[in-house]
């Protein structure tokens, strides 16, 4: 049966208030659209898990959705400061929870494998250790020295943009994967948007590049663009312009709320964010075209 | 201004490079340190392979990245693995031969904090915190710091231990049982400092025209001089034309 | 610089009388040219390792080349029993240790990530455990419960066959992926057989196919149908008549020693085990076609 | 004969295809479980979708597979992942619905073995040992276990416990806290063994023309006979149809 709904419809169904919500992509692939959507909707005292918040987390943390972060690297990617994320943390607004990007990639690790928790080996780097509890030991029984453990996180809520899917949630995904398939099967409930929605053929063709099943999603939604400012790899840059601008945009609350309602509240959905970015950005963030070598499963 | 006249930034990705082996295996970001390992590519180092924490190996990036997850640095690059693959096969099963590291204070043991100016939970200047140097610093066999030498970046001890040099000296780095070897040099603008047999930070190389004193001026602990202190050889043109015209001909980042 | 040498030169080189050897494969891509030259160069007393020895491990038992195998199922896979290792055991001439698939494989996952072991639910099964120490408990910090523990196997030699390779080690794997990448990264040393060798470009067309990096590779060797009577996906078939003839052929000693005979000891290598099968066995095995879409990573 | 004849190995294939249920996810092995599988998705399970412990999800083979890691089941699958993804991913995180087992001995609560004959050092018959079953029995939500009715298979107690049922009955299964709920059913050529609240096997269903007697003789312990013990539908002239045709027309398996 197709899970394929509007992105508006599946965050009204499956995103509520005060959840546990992992927004994926290392860099690559951020969900953008489902965040402005998120926004849109009012969803409030959410707690926000993300290796790196990066824009996205600053402007729900700005529009109030948030009660509390979970993150391992709290900055503007290539840019600097995460204003708004940084400020309230400052100010003591918000909640934090905080990890090396190792320990918060193990913390997926456990929950998608079903594991309890996930070692690591020592860093002796204890301070972070000593202000999260999280952080705990156990005694390595071949050696008797301790080894770090860090706790499973297993999100209410996962969304996770893809390059192509079928209408039963089966996705392939190429580029950069940072966290892409442990969120999915860590979290309970799964969003997935995709870039294209194409024929199980398609997928089938290539099984060895589907890192999501359908089986652990819940709802598949056809967003194009969805990554911007980020990027989805193979079919629009990274808005590096923009990274730059939104650290002159986040100086100060009035200026996010400025952008928030130009950009969010008062428009409808991703489609309408794509075509106001205009046509010179819409060039400037052509992809090009580098294929894959095609590779022969044979017929048996 | 004479043709090899050359800037603070260029000096210290001139000396950073030189550092680099051929065949190391390096864990870059963006930046200052990919400048270093791009630049040791096409001097000293052809076979040097860069590792991105995004999970890239070998990247041959078109264009200057602006992000440690650039489109660019994955088209054409050897291989793409997940996040976590990344930290375990590669980083912590001892795969990395070189970690570059930066920070907001880097103290007399080598030790980084990126994490908290004041407080933790009250914090005075919240820092972006870990990403992956908690791992790199204690997993790769060695590590480099590049950094301008500032006195408010150096002090005697760090606030915050986001990732760790050689703690409180002796041997208290061992004994934590980490893989990696610590960090084996600080390039800065000033110069070059390398852990003694204590793994206390001493200056080993001056850059030319600097004095020992500015360096200890711009230094949070008296600071020692190597006996064997040495001038580093100014950037050569080959140097500085590769910097210049190849590989950041738009002065991004120098 | 290249790593591309003769396969015979490889297992000179890499090695040795008493080696822990993993021989990589799950039913796929299993490396029998390897094996066949491992017994044709007299190598002894080695510790053999696999989820499933397969025939290639029953062929080494029988040829003398093994003081100890380490298995999770040892069986003929789909036929029935594995003659030659299992009478050695039943006789008390060959020593064992046992796991259960999962076990094993997360003995490799420790050791390819560098970690002393690796944490897994129960099972409830203790028996296994009480025979085999190297299963232990560790308190799970976060409920007070036990969780079962098995510590890291790192191979002094991994061989593992791919479809293609550039001289450098850098590998492309599809089809069953079974624990190719891991045993790769676990080991000491690695032995690559490749059915195709490539230029550099055509892996780095598809990055997000290299599951093995050539830095972890220390021989290349370019040996096209390695693999048979296992197969290689997209190359040839599985020999599913020569498992079935195994069967007989191993139920005595004799009549292996006559297949190793005819086979192994006097063939010089895999190109003249290849020919001598027949074009009969050939046009068997031939796979077909049926080529995956390929992706757009983009020009950037 | 009639048209209706069928042979035993037909008999547990049709059986079991019916326990299963639409949207089930299977962890199956070759030969009757995947026969079982393909009968129900053919029937009333469109939706049903295969797992082989190789990694393959989704497989729609063209031929019949003779092992489970036939190519044919690759080719045209949905996914395909490592051994280690799918027994942590898919089975430990709690994926997998059914997982089937069978083994050379199943005992009066369930468990099974498949390891050994006698003492497990001193072996009077090596069996294969575990593969996945371990883990399939403790951490699928349920389990199916399909095996002829012999005997010398249902002692009352097992050798070697390769993979859990229920203990010694009770609560001995759920106070080892494995995450799955343990064997639904055990399918024979002679009816359904299927498990009573304190997890003993009880004789559930008898096939038609079947009597208790004639299972009670090929049962290493006094069975008990469900208050509500039924018989079995006889396979039916689609059911025998799809298997004989379309599934294993070369009589490879039944």
């Amino acid at each position: 049966m197709t899970k394929l709904i509007p992105l508006k419809e599946a965050i009204q169904t499956y995103v509520h208030d005060g959840d546990l919500l992992y927004a994926s992509g290392f860099t690559h692939l951020i969900p953008f659209a489902a965040g402005h959507e998120i926004i849109r909707q009012g969803i409030k005292n959410l707690v926000l898990a993300r290796a790196t918040p990066d824009i996205i987390y600053d402007q729900m943390v700005a529009a109030g959705c948030a009660r509390k972060v979970i993150f391992s690297y709290m900055g503007n990617p290539g840019v600097g400061s995460l204003r708004r994320v940084r400020e309230a943390i400052e100010a003591g607004q918000l909640e934090w929870e905080e990890y090396s990007h190792f320990s918060m990639i193990s913390r997926l690790q456990a929950g998608a494998s079903g594991l309890p928790f996930m070692p690591m080996k020592q860093t002796g780097a204890t301070d972070l250790a000593s202000n999260n509890p999280n952080y705990q030991t156990v005694c390595d029984p071949y050696t008797g020295e301790d080894v770090v453990v860090v706790p499973a996180l297993v999100p209410d809520v996962a969304i996770v943009h893809v390059q192509r899917a079928d209408a039963y949630g089966n996705a392939h995904v190429w580029g950069i994967l940072g966290e892409q398939q442990l969120a999915a099967f860590a979290a309970k409930t799964v969003i997935l948007t995709a870039e294209e929605i194409v024929d199980e053929a398609v997928i089938r063709s290539d099984p060895n590049r589907t890192l999501i099943p359908g089986m652990v999603v819940n709802a598949v939604c056809h967003v194009p663009f969805c990554a911007h400012p980020s990027y989805t790899q193979g079919y629009h840059d990274r808005d590096n312009a923009f990274y730059l601008a939104w650290d002159e945009i986040s100086k100060t609350a009035e200026g996010v709320q400025a952008y928030l309602d130009e950009w969010v509240y008062s428009l409808p959905d991703r489609g309408a964010y794509w075509e106001k970015l205009g046509s010179e950005v819409h060039q400037r963030l052509q992809s090009g075209e580098c294929w894959s070598e095609p590779v022969n499963y044979g017929d048996y | 201004m004479s043709e090899l006249a050359y800037n603070p930034t260029e000096l210290m990705i001139i000396n950073a490079a030189r550092l680099l082996r051929d065949q190391d295996v390096v864990f870059v970001g963006v930046g200052i340190p990919n400048l270093a390992c791009n630049l040791a590519m096409r001097t000293h180092a052809p076979n040097l392979q860069m590792i991105y924490e995004a999970g890239v190996i070998g990247a041959q990036p078109s264009r200057l990245p602006l992000s440690i997850g650039d489109p660019s640095l994955v088209t054409g690059s050897l291989a793409v693995c997940s996040m976590y693959d990344v930290f375990t096969l590669y980083l912590q099963r001892g795969n990395v031969d070189v970690g570059f590291l930066g920070g907001a204070q880097i103290d007399q043991y080598g030790n980084i904090n990126a994490t908290v100016i004041g407080e933790y939970h009250n914090p005075k200047v919240r820092l972006p915190g870990s990403g992956g140097s908690m791992e790199i610093a204690a997993w790769a066999n060695r590590c480099y710091i590049i950094t301008p030498h500032q006195k408010r970046r150096f002090p005697a001890r760090v606030d915050f231990h986001t990732s760790i040099g050689y703690l409180s000296g002796g041997d208290a780095r061992k004994k934590t049982g980490v893989r990696g070897g610590g960090p084996e040099a600080v390039v800065t603008n000033l110069g070059l400092l390398q852990p003694d047999q204590t793994g206390e930070l001493v200056l080993t190389a001056l850059h030319p025209g600097v004095s020992f004193e500015q360096v200890q001026e711009n230094t949070g602990w008296p600071l020692k001089q190597s006996g064997e202190c040495t001038v580093t050889l100014p950037p050569n043109a080959e140097e500085l034309r590769i910097l210049r015209e190849e590989l950041d001909p738009q002065k991004i980042y120098i």
